[in-house]
């Protein structure tokens, strides 16, 4: 995307940021209509920019992890709305079978290595996703996007030291959006600049406002052009988290005012502003991709709701490769026993 | 004596600590969201505004980092709750549990020991699918040095962490996260009978030997049973370790069968301790061998009807009673 | 054929390591120490002479970070051999371990599998004290997703790590310290057999299950056992996952009695599953309550005769499996 | 002992690092007399400025951990060497009658929370203890003493991050021998200036020449102050590890002309030269200090030598504290099943 002349690269970020957040919308929609697997889902509005700014410079071969608030990313690295859909509703047309859920999405297609539901959990792999590319000689790039957080987790430090000791071409992508749950980022790291823990690594590290995707795009572009060359980095990327943590939470432990004043670095709005001030699309052709987004992710609701849930022998099925010995389920073994 | 209200398990953990801080002032809580948010589940709700943010310390998130704080505050004079948000997560902080918290009063030839508690919770029952649902009790159990308790009632909740707040070492207490909005009438002055089972309910039958939320699927499991004319035992065993050999022993002598239900995966799991000691102190009374009714060995998956046929059930608990006993 | 010659465990390990290697370009060792320095024991020695430091992996001492990258590397298309220099090093890397590798494919739908071998080296055997001697394969063997292999002899050590390194699943290995410079006959033809247990000496009056170094006493037990005129089967189970509950039920099935040795502590440890699975299916046949002769249930202590003491031993076998059979 | 004038303080310093060189001697001369428990013992000759400097500003009430190689440090801080050669030797009369050896030796008196046989493992108990000071006003202060390699381990920065957060008196020693086992300090870190690493986490960093033992502890002395005020603090002492990794290791993996030229940094030689040039001792007045500590050590090896391997009943004491239930021995429990 990042190599189309800036109208249509402009205007491609503007459809990928509402897709996202249509999209994180509808889950929230499909959540209180009882149709999702849990109440475990983080939503990703407010973030957009980080997702769409980054993994507008990737494609064949690359691959990354994300965290447990990772529907955007992989929705603007080119997923499927309806298998995600359905498999945050936990249906068997999901991308991970309805075993996976929201935390726990993935395509080997896509070189979606794993959301995770443990913070931090998916970082490492990325370096072995970098030792994959020296050794296959592949010019791919492996990107670990996670939450502020999740910096104070020791593995991203053990990551990024081995990341830059090995040249490897990996970006550690931190989505700050302020909060790790309910602790704000100023209440869990005295000093927040954590591009300055990265380069105190080796690691090139940088800084972007969340609050304009051309930004973020443009630093995760020459940030990933150095990493395939070798030069590991880490960029922040600052937002807000619009709403709570999760679906359920509703941010007690911060004010009107803050919210208010968080919302407004909402990338969508300046893109689309940019988009009509810089006259490259008019307020109709904007209004028009949104239906056409609307429409989209409507139909992937419709998709998950139509799902099935799987059968229930499905879970005996995927703990090891096919063909491998398999668990044997527990009442067919007391069935044995007192089989007489 | 308090007059006995009703309580949720939630609220009887969180009096719990009330308690406990109030009467001790070296104890902490550290962990994550445990202050300000009130803990994930809500056990420590309140507490910051009784005790401070210097006895309810938010951390970052650094289980490792945080688990080991613990370990060194607890050498050092203080009684720390570290809270890991869900069991599942030991794997991030099993080296400061297993290695340090465990083994340092043997290591260091008795000088020193760790008075400090590791409160988690774990289970399924929220479609938190593979990484938030575990029962990794085993892992626990299967290391010298840490005590543990699962909890299954209101009253229990509350004995069980008062005593657990009293205890010289390392002490590890598991809730149940479908547990929390549980209701039952909370006894604070009951004993706390610490390391002994509790016969739940009495019967001829057959023993069946559980703990956490497994007592009341057992429980109502039982109930059936008995319309059905089979006469179930249902025993609580309450702490893991100490473990209470005797009691269940005896119940089998008496009932000649043994059903052992967890919800931790089958597999060198709490099941098989329970049924290689009911096999080796039971076994001349033994009718048929010990049967363990456990989750399955899988990963937990998201879908919750899924979710729900990974672990054991009540109808499966009656049905699988029924097989025990040929009928 | 090659002719069988005498290797010892160590040998036989990196020759299989260097087989593995030169078939399939697609392995990479990673780990501490394993290249320059050649492995804390050795095993890996000269293996970065013949395939580079692109393929032996010296990392810094950072266990999460080095298991989660063979996570991802092997999600990518390596098929890396991760070494934790110590098995009680796990608990640093047990997230990646348990919540990653063994979850993945069952997480992801199938889709993506973790092809990576874990090699790791436990027990006793050289006064390493507390952290340096555990034998944890308990953890491992409760944790769905994880094949997990511990070899006792020379020829098993190479071709359980040949098939282990094709395996489509995350594998753990666990070798035994004291066992490296044991000597033996390799037969690097002979099939792996995985999943299969294995009677290394057929006998009438008793069997005893066994695995890793507790083979070698069990060997040397039932040969002094022999004298008395005391005729034990033994069984080696090669594998804990797969675990070949045929093999032990059949031979338990025949001599009515059955003893358990493991190094590993004994509470929800090895034993306990191996004894719960023969009430379960040996339950008519047997004598005898099947009898677990485990290690003690306390941190391991440094001092050399503690150490030992700690542990089975073949006298210990001895006795017991004499009063096994009442004599 | 650094409040005390320059003549008495510089002559201490001799003799801590030659009490601590000794020491180390001795302990591998034991181990050749098969005399220790294993032959897991990691020497610290050569790093026993670190061990001096640091510790010369610990009192009553502080408390530390340290790593695998640790002898040295508590040495330093005050330890007896009877109990400590015992210890290492396996022997009852040892700091931890003889259940630890030599990586496990702790003591509850002099605030020597234990030495780890896990790299980075001991490094998170200083913010417990930096918890414990603030709860009961103490003035104390918490070191933990690790190596370069542990500067790997994710726990130390989760620690260091924790300890700027909270303002807690800690300090942070990373003793820079410049390898971890075989692995020179390049070879695990692209960057080695591992101070500017606590930096950005918000620490007071600094490095100091671990061949001049006053050096460090002017740098280690004012970092302490500063803990003590609350500011957490992070050293970085260099040296160079002059033998093998353990007792076994005859380190193939570097040249004798970097052996050579790595020995020269001896903060022995240094001191003692420094002590005549100032005239603050005499060759004759040093060679006495050597001896009287060559006697006190050699006593300590006869009192090890002397030590009784503790009887197998202590093998069940202490897993849990005196009056819990204790775990029953596994020849008693079979004794009972086949008892009739
Ligand atoms: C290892 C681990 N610790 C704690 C949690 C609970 N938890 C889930 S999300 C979260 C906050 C993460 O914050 P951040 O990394 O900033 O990501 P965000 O949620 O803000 O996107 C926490 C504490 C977890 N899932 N895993
Ligand atoms: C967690 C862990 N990983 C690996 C080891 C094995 N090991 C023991 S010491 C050591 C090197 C440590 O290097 P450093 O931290 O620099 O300390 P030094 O030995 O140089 O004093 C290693 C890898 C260990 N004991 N613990
Ligand atoms: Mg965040
Ligand atoms: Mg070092």
């Amino acid at each position: 995307m990042n190599d189309a002349p800036r109208n249509s690269r402009s205007t491609e970020y503007y459809r990928q940021l509402l897709r996202v957040r249509t999209f994180e919308e509808r889950v929230g929609e499909l959540f209180v209509r009882g149709g999702t697997a849990g109440s475990m889902l983080h939503l990703s509005i407010g973030e957009e920019a980080a997702a769409v700014g980054v993994t507008a410079h990737m494609g064949d071969g690359d691959s990354f992890t994300t965290h447990h608030r990772g529907h955007g990313i992989f929705l603007a690295r080119g997923a499927d709305p309806n298998r995600m859909m359905a498999e945050i509703a936990g249906a068997e047309s999901g991308y991970c079978a309805g075993k996976g859920g929201s935390m726990h999405i993935a395509d080997r297609e896509l070189g979606h290595l794993g959301a995770n539901a443990i913070v931090g959990g998916g970082i490492p792999a990325v370096i072995g996703a970098g030792l994959s590319a020296r050794h296959f000689k592949s010019n791919a790039v492996s990107v670990a996007f996670f939450g502020d957080g999740a910096a104070q987790q020791g593995v991203l430090y053990e990551s990024m030291n081995m990341a830059a000791l090995w040249s490897l071409p990996c970006l550690f992508v931190c989505i700050n959006n302020q909060y790790g749950m309910g602790t704000k980022i100023d209440r869990s790291a005295a000093r927040t600049e954590f591009e300055d823990r990265a380069t105190a690594f080796g690691l090139r590290g940088a800084r972007a406002d969340g609050g304009d995707v051309e930004k973020v795009a443009e630093v995760a572009g020459e940030l990933i052009e150095a990493a395939r060359a070798g030069a590991a980095g880490f960029l922040v990327v600052d937002c807000y988290r619009f709403h709570g943590h999760a679906r359920m939470d509703k941010s007690p432990y911060r004010d009107d005012a803050e919210e208010t004043e968080g919302r407004k670095t909402d990338p969508l709005a300046l893109q689309r502003r940019r988009l009509i001030e810089d006259a490259l699309l008019s307020e109709s052709q904007c209004d028009e991709i949104a239906e056409s987004v609307t429409e989209e992710m409507d139909a992937a609701v419709d998709f998950a709701i139509k799902g099935r849930q799987p059968a229930q022998d499905a879970l005996f099925q995927d703990v090891y490769a096919p063909g491998q010995p398999a668990p044997e389920p527990v009442d067919q073994r007391i069935a044995k026993v007192l089989a007489e | 004596m308090s007059e006995p209200i009703e309580f949720t398990y939630r609220d009887a953990l969180r009096l719990a600590l009330r308690d406990a801080m109030t009467a001790d002032s070296s104890i902490i809580v550290i962990g994550e969201e445990v202050g300000l948010y009130g803990g994930a589940y809500g056990v420590t709700k309140g507490l910051i505004d009784d005790f401070g943010p210097e006895r309810l310390i938010d951390t970052p998130i650094s289980e490792a980092g945080l688990v080991g704080a613990a370990v060194g505050a607890a050498m050092t004079g203080l009684r720390p709750v570290a809270e890991l948000m869900y069991v599942d997560f030991i794997g991030l902080a099993m080296d400061q549990i297993a290695n340090q918290a465990a083994k340092i009063r043997y290591m260091f030839g008795g000088q020193i020991g760790v008075p400090m508690l590791l409160r988690t919770q774990g289970g399924t029952g929220r479609s938190g699918a593979a990484q938030h649902s575990q029962s990794l009790e085993a892992w626990i159990m299967h290391t010298p040095g840490l005590r543990l308790a699962m909890p299954a009632t209101v009253t229990d909740a509350y004995v069980l962490l008062r005593h657990a707040l009293t205890l010289p070492d390392p002490t590890v207490f598991i809730e149940h996260k479908a547990l929390y909005t549980q209701k039952g009438i909370l006894d604070r002055e009951q004993p706390a009978d610490w390391g002994q089972a509790k016969v739940l309910r009495a019967g001829s039958d057959l023993t069946i030997v559980t703990y956490s939320r497994m007592v009341h699927f057992a429980l109502e499991a039982a109930g059936s049973l008995a319309d059905d004319g089979i006469d179930a035992e249902v025993i609580d065993l309450r702490t893991l370790n100490p473990l209470d050999r005797e009691t269940i022993v005896a119940s089998v002598a008496k009932t000649g069968r043994a059903l052992v239900v967890t919800e931790d995966t089958l597999t060198a799991g709490v099941s098989a301790e329970i049924a290689a000691i009911l096999q080796e102190e039971a076994f001349d009374w033994l009718e048929e061998p010990v049967i363990r009714l456990a989750g399955e060995d899988i990963p937990i998956p998201v879908a919750p009807e899924l979710e729900a046929g990974s672990i054991p059930s009540p109808a499966r608990i009656i049905s699988t009673a029924r097989k025990l006993m040929r009928r």
